[in-house]
């Protein structure tokens, strides 16, 4: 069974020491899903934080649905109970204006995880006035993934090798980000997509997809692709009575499960997510602009990750696996 | 709040398996029959959420709130109210998310490569345009094919997503998405007139016209001919496909409608998948929470609003009286349960 | 607009040339000559599945001919839809309701013929033309009532009044007295002799065939879809047409009454029965006595048949069979013997859809079944026999709805007989069979009362009720007014019970 | 394949609006009017999609990928066959996806917390009788509560995906997901007796079972005279309501049952209230194209059957033959069109 992630220590002491004697503050986090492995140890770690700081965190559902977390915003700015707002956007450029307007009621907003706004290639804030901008860049994440690719069909010198490639969503904002770059990167190199399919962050249809793949062509070399789809894919292949060393595997999302593939060796590398650590950067970054009046800015969660934020089989342990998985 | 839609002037009372014949029955009982008890049955839980809400938050009634939620709901309630005009004629459309979001992506993407107010306008009529195009199909092959609606439209609405997937990747300026963040546009969700957003009174406007042709219309009459009995309708010489032709294209007309008005509020389109379906299954239970029978023949335009308001209504109170996410589907469910449950208990005690 | 006025209707000469229509390769008519007369009411007569529907039809643009002509005034007509017929000026009364439930009654009847002023309805006007038409005709109906929760035999003079509304010049009356009340069947015959006398042409459709004769100026003969005659109606008479219809004599329509012992045990005591629509009834029925109920339509009988059937919940009162207690749920009612053939076989007796033999032994799986696993050879002797006992032939794995109205009842029939009974309650047993098949219902209803069977029908039809009962009781307002046997049962005596007024008699409230 | 489910003596022929009495007719013509076109009609285009798929890809008819295809659409198999009866009986059954995903936590969190072969044999016990109670819920609120089934279950399926997630806080070990890769439990999933995995095998016997239960017990006659017409049913002696309850929680039984094999194959439980959605809405688009009619009284389980597979293979032919995914939804609705389409036509020549 996997162990779940512990949630990394505080790195270090808070820059806003609390003060409990200061009045509780209210902060309302628009969640991407609640019931998701990915986005329970964020929220976790935004609770604690919060917790320590005398700041009580009310969660709400996005579910998937861009709509309904515009709904949720509005929702949260009708009620004029709130003092701060944490955005963790389904679809980025759908909160934009929904989010100026709450910045413009006067509420303290933080975006955390996913892009607000629509460039997919840039960490930097797109809305003004933000407190902060914690978020992975899906276009790096695709650069490093593709480079991932490249070093592992070179470890076994194949030339050309053979890559499936499975998207979450393809024509989703971010697929389509992390893809280009992929290609961009691998570009001119022996890595050839000659499969696609999608897992729609789900294991099961991964692995249906892999099965698929996997019976329509006899030469796959390489499986890339998010933590979830990779567990589908390893269980196609041993349904399909192949061994698990046939195929290289690169996958990206830096779970507990990625991890410990990783050190078994089943996996070839991975590429870090950090749900927790952004979800406690966020929210101390939050602490700090409503207890201080600091606005922080842009923040690269991955700053302080070792080995470019790519788990191999020799840094693994050099990383925590902050989602399950 | 435009729940107004006029009345239908006589409830349809179930159609009973048959029973107790009351032989002759003086003017009191013929007048106490004629009472729409269907209709207070729904009306009497939405009042009494409206009323629980309008105590438990303090913040429920601000105008600003209302005004949230009619301008949130607006495109879904144009939809919805266009759809019942689908079920009462005895169709369906499964279609209409997906068409929504095509007719988004086409008008974003006119918007963006065209550009300038020639841009918006020729955004705003095409993808219309493109709805009422995807509803005269919906309508010619459930009717003339004689494709069982529901899969006809469902069919279709696989094959108008993947259209939206593939004009979405002209749309974007390389990795971008479709942004419509442009003044000459986006005045259709910002202009306040009266103090009430443009696209709520677009929505009241569309509600109430189609509330009223339905209602008082020859077509509307023809529309619950088509649904009630269609052999019937045939007989007395109507036009039954032209007839559900015609609801399936006001509903991709609708669709067409509330994609360009989301778009304007929003500015962005998702590729979403899901969001289509999601949105499909809003309309169709919040018609149905309404009382407008699937089975056509049977409905209104102003149950429809109800039924989408309901449901509107309870999660925007979830989210003001702050009940935790995880309890909100349970209550959600259990409440439309005894809505529902009353009005179908309302329904018995008629007899 | 609709032209309401009579004087303004041209006159309409129809004719069909050497017509046939076939269903799935199935000749339905074939080769049928016909002149329709202006001004002339035209009767066609034939058994259950003849085509006599099916005729009319054609006439009305529902269905296309296969082979012929359909001339209308000289020229060649091709209707694809009704609509063209109606423009035409050819309205019809169609054989099934064709009404719009949730419609009111005054919609229903100008459906398609809304006045209107740009595509609004003019309601005002809808009124007061609905209420012409409803003085011309004579019946009462409330313009305003939703047309889904009436009783048929209102539902069935809406659809009268929608065809008299069209101001058509051609009116195809399909079974139009089928479910009405001799008093509601005689205001339509008033208004069939108007429409005659003021130059329009009806084709009439019926059963009846006295109804026929009293009526029709001509009468057509249709047997298996062939023409046998057309003829002035004057030459013809009631013998004359069976021998036509059937192709050999009946020398009488009911069967000898079979005889009931003195001491016959009773099987059925009702005691102060009430229920929806029931007000206090109390009855009996002894082995092997047929017992009528006659009644006005809407009258209560049968839901004195649904309270003592037990599927409608009864308030007060004892149902007992054989002197033993029979409570108000239909499993336990069967298996205490009582059977009900319900009066509306389409709603609520067949399962259309499904095969002939599903629908013969539903009622009594339990003998064609161990453990509830089908037998399907035993189903299939089974359903043979009972279907060769109520004289359906044919492959009995066709759909139920394949066979014509007649043939219907039959099945529903033979259902009854699958097992032996203690009561059975026929409820309208012949409404819209052929005189052919209706004998073979009487038979049947007189062969079970032999065996001792005690037999409870229900019927608008007055006539029937006295030919084939041996007592009659009489229902109003959910009571039993009266009981008449031996010599007091006449047509008379029940009319006026049946209309008696409620002070005099004291018998309703 | 295991579509070679017994099939119906006489095929359902569409309600013709009315009709007589057969005169007589030959023996031919008798024979050529009993073949069951509306049958051959889905078939058609069943065996024409899949001999094209073994023409145009070598691994389509590998025993491999046939397994694979098998294998993963056993839980929808058995659920769609269990939702046919109800959809039969004349109700239907929005809640088997929340059902499904429901059991499958119930079952893991009982895994996970118990342990062991006691754990894993509770968990499969558990998870399956808690969709027999949630199929009884279904049934008794649309029967005798009279609340129109399709806001039932569409209501139940809320409370259903709420209810999941609060027993999935327990299923967790801190923050996490509920993974129950232990082999006590996942031989479900691996064992392969003859070569067929466990899971095909149990779809196989369910549908056979149904199959039958529904063509030749008295009980499947029940089910269809519930559906046809319910007050003829009523009145012939049959209890509907108690035909419809089993009917869902038969359905009920069916979810929990997919639920626990599904898991086993996984074995984790992805918590996405979308993979609800999807799978009722797969399972209803593959009875619907099946040929079973949603107003209840006709249908038949190797209909559902062909139609899930049809659906199935589609999906597997499109990554076999590499269809970009942006292609697949097109080609997917444009198929079932010309599927359904023709199964209409040969319906109409059939007069
Ligand atoms: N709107 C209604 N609500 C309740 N009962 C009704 C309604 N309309 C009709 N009924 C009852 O349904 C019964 C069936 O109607 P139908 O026209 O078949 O009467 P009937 O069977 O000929 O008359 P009887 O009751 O004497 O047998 C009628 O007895 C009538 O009282
Ligand atoms: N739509 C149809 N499809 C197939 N067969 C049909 C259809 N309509 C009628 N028939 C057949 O045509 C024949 C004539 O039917 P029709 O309805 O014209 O009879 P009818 O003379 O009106 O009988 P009834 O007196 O029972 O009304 C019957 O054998 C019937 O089964
Ligand atoms: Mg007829
Ligand atoms: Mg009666």
């Amino acid at each position: 069974a996997a162990d779940a992630g512990e949630a990394p220590a505080p790195s270090d002491d808070d820059s806003a020491a609390p003060a409990p004697t200061e009045e509780t503050l209210q902060v309302a986090f628009i969640s991407f899903a609640v019931a998701n492995t990915y986005d329970e140890p964020m929220l976790a770690e935004i609770e604690r934080v919060a917790a320590e700081n005398n700041i009580e965190i009310t969660v709400f559902d996005g579910n998937l649905d861009p709509n309904l977390q515009v709904t949720l915003v509005q929702d949260v700015i009708a009620s004029g109970q709130y003092d701060g707002l944490i955005t963790q956007p389904v679809f980025g450029p759908a909160l934009v204006d929904i989010t100026r307007q709450a910045i413009d009621a006067g509420l303290t907003v933080v975006n955390v995880d996913q892009i607000l706004g629509d460039d997919f290639t840039t960490g930097a804030t797109q809305v003004e006035g933000l407190a902060a901008n914690v978020v992975f860049v899906p276009s790096e994440i695709g650069t490093k993934f593709g480079e991932q690719a490249v070093e592992a069909c070179a470890s076994q010198d194949l030339d050309p090798c053979n890559v499936a490639f499975l998207h979450d969503v393809k024509a989703s904002a971010i697929g389509v980000a992390l893809y280009d770059a992929f290609n961009a990167v691998v570009e001119g190199t022996p890595v050839q997509i000659v499969a696609e399919g999608e897992t729609f962050y789900n294991p099961a249809a991964a692995q249906t997809a892999v099965a698929d793949i996997l019976t329509a062509n006899a030469d796959i070399d390489l499986i890339a692709t998010s933590d979830q789809g990779l567990q589908g894919a390893v269980q196609a292949i041993e349904a399909a009575g192949r061994g698990l060393d046939e195929f290289l595997m690169i996958g990206y999302g830096g779970s507990a499960w990625g991890k410990e593939r990783v050190s078994e060796g089943v996996v070839y590398s991975n590429v870090v997510q950090a749900p927790a650590t952004e979800g406690r950067l966020a929210m101390e970054a939050m602490v700090d602009a409503l207890r201080n009046g600091n606005n922080q800015g842009d923040i690269d969660p991955f700053a302080d990750f070792p080995n470019n934020g790519v788990m191999t089989r020799d840094t693994a342990d050099q990383f925590t696996g902050e989602w399950v998985g | 709040m435009s729940i107004e839609t006029p009345e239908k002037t006589a409830p349809a009372p179930p159609r009973a398996p048959r029973s107790g014949g009351a032989g002759e029955q003086d003017a009191l009982r013929a007048f106490l029959r004629r009472v729409p008890w269907r209709s207070v049955a729904i009306v009497v839980p939405f009042l009494a959420v409206f009323v629980a809400l309008s105590i438990g938050s303090p913040a429920f009634l601000s105008a600003q709130n209302i005004g949230n939620v009619l301008d949130r709901q607006s495109g879904i309630l144009i939809i919805a109210a266009a759809a019942t005009l689908v079920l009462i004629a005895g169709g369906i459309d499964l279609s209409v998310g997906a068409t929504y979001m095509f007719t988004a992506v086409v008008c974003g993407t006119i918007i963006v490569r065209v550009g300038g107010e020639t841009g918006a306008a020729l955004g705003i009529i095409v993808g219309i345009l493109a709805g009422l195009v995807i509803g005269l199909i919906n309508g010619i092959i459930s009717t003339y094919l004689k494709i069982n609606p529901l899969i006809a439209t469902l069919a279709m609405s696989f094959i108008i997503l993947g259209a939206t997937k593939l004009v979405s990747q002209f749309g974007k300026e390389g990795v971008g998405q479709i942004r419509v963040d442009v003044p000459e546009f986006r005045w259709l969700a910002l202009l306040k007139p009266l103090g009430v957003s443009l696209p709520t009174w677009i929505a009241f406007i569309v509600l109430i016209v189609l509330g009223v042709v339905l209602w008082r219309t020859t077509f509307g009459r023809y529309v619950y001919a088509a649904g009630g009995n269609a052999e019937a309708a045939r007989l007395a010489g109507i036009r039954v496909n032209v007839v559900r032709i015609a609801t399936f294209a006001i509903a991709g007309t609708a669709a067409g409608l509330a994609g360009v008005i989301d778009l304007a509020r929003t500015p962005s389109v998702p590729e979403n998948d899901a969001i289509a379906t999601t949105l499909t299954f809003t309309v169709l239970a919040g018609i149905v929470v309404g009382g407008t029978s699937i089975l056509g023949g049977a409905g209104a335009v102003w149950r429809t609003v109800l039924g989408i308001l309901f449901i509107a209504m309870l999660y925007n109170g979830f989210t003001l009286l702050r009940i935790d996410p995880l309890f909100q589907g349970i209550a959600l469910g259990v409440i439309i349960l005894v809505a529902v449950g009353f009005d179908a208990w309302s329904r018995t005690r008629r007899r | 607009m609709p032209h309401t006025a009579i004087a303004d209707t041209p006159q309409l000469r129809v004719e069909l040339r050497g017509v046939g229509k076939s269903f799935g390769g199935t000749p339905v008519l074939r080769d049928i000559d016909l002149v329709l007369e202006p001004g002339s009411v035209h009767a066609l007569v034939g058994e259950n599945g003849a085509g006599k529907s099916t005729l009319s039809k054609i006439i009305s643009g529902l269905y296309t001919a296969d082979r012929g002509q359909l001339v209308v005034d000289g020229e060649r007509e091709h209707f694809t839809s009704p609509r063209e017929a109606l423009d035409r000026g050819i309205a019809t009364i169609a054989q099934e309701l064709a009404l719009v439930p949730e419609l009111t009654v005054a919609e229903n009847v100008f459906l398609g013929r809304e006045p209107r002023t740009a595509g609004w309805i003019d309601r005002k006007k809808l009124k007061r033309e609905f209420l012409e038409v409803a003085a011309r005709s004579g019946f009462d109906l409330d313009p305003d009532q939703v047309v889904g929760g009436m009783r048929t035999a209102d539902q069935q003079k809406v659809e009268i009044l929608r065809a008299l509304a069209r101001g058509a010049s051609l009116i195809i009356m399909d079974e139009p007295t089928a479910a009405l009340a001799r008093h509601d069947a005689e205001l339509l015959h008033d208004v069939v002799r108007q429409l005659a006398a003021s130059g329009r042409t009806v084709l009439l459709i019926s059963h009846f065939l006295g109804e026929v004769l009293a009526l029709a100026d001509t009468v057509t003969i249709l047997r298996d879809g062939r023409h046998i005659r057309t003829a002035p109606a004057a030459d013809e008479t009631e013998a004359t047409l069976i021998e036509g219809m059937l192709g050999r004599t009946l020398s009488s329509i009911f069967p000898d009454k079979p005889v009931v012992a003195d001491d016959a045990p009773e099987v059925l005591r009702v005691s102060d029965l009430v229920a929806p629509g029931v007000n206090g009834v109390s009855l009996s029925v002894k082995a092997g006595e047929i017992v009528g109920l006659a009644g006005l339509v809407g009258a209560g009988r049968s839901e004195i048949a649904h309270a003592i059937y037990g599927s409608v919940p009864r308030a007060s009162g004892i149902v007992a069979i054989d002197g033993a207690n029979c409570p108000a749920d239909i499993p336990r009612t069967l298996k205490k013997g009582i059977f009900l053939i319900s009066e509306s076989r389409k709603e609520q007796g067949l399962v259309l859809g499904r095969p002939i033999r599903d629908n013969v032994t539903l009622s009594n799986m339990g003998q064609i079944a161990s453990g509830g696993w089908v037998r399907t050879g035993d189903e299939r002797r089974a359903s043979r026999g009972l279907l060769d006992r109520v004289t359906v032939a044919g492959d009995d794995r066709r759909d139920v709805s394949a066979l014509s109205g007649g043939n219907q009842q039959k099945v529903l029939f033979g259902r009854a007989l699958q097992k032996v009974r203690k009561l059975l309650i026929a409820d309208e047993p012949t409404r819209g069979v052929d005189v052919g098949s209706r004998r073979a219902i009487y038979d049947l209803i007189v062969q079970q009362a032999e065996q001792g069977i005690g037999v409870l029908v229900i019927s608008s039809d007055v006539e029937e009720v006295l030919g084939l009962a041996h007592r009659v009781l009489v229902v109003r307002g959910g009571r039993i007014v009266a009981e008449l046997e031996g010599d007091a049962m006449t047509e008379e005596n029940i009319i006026t019970a049946a209309f008696a007024d409620p002070i005099t008699t004291g018998g309703a409230a």
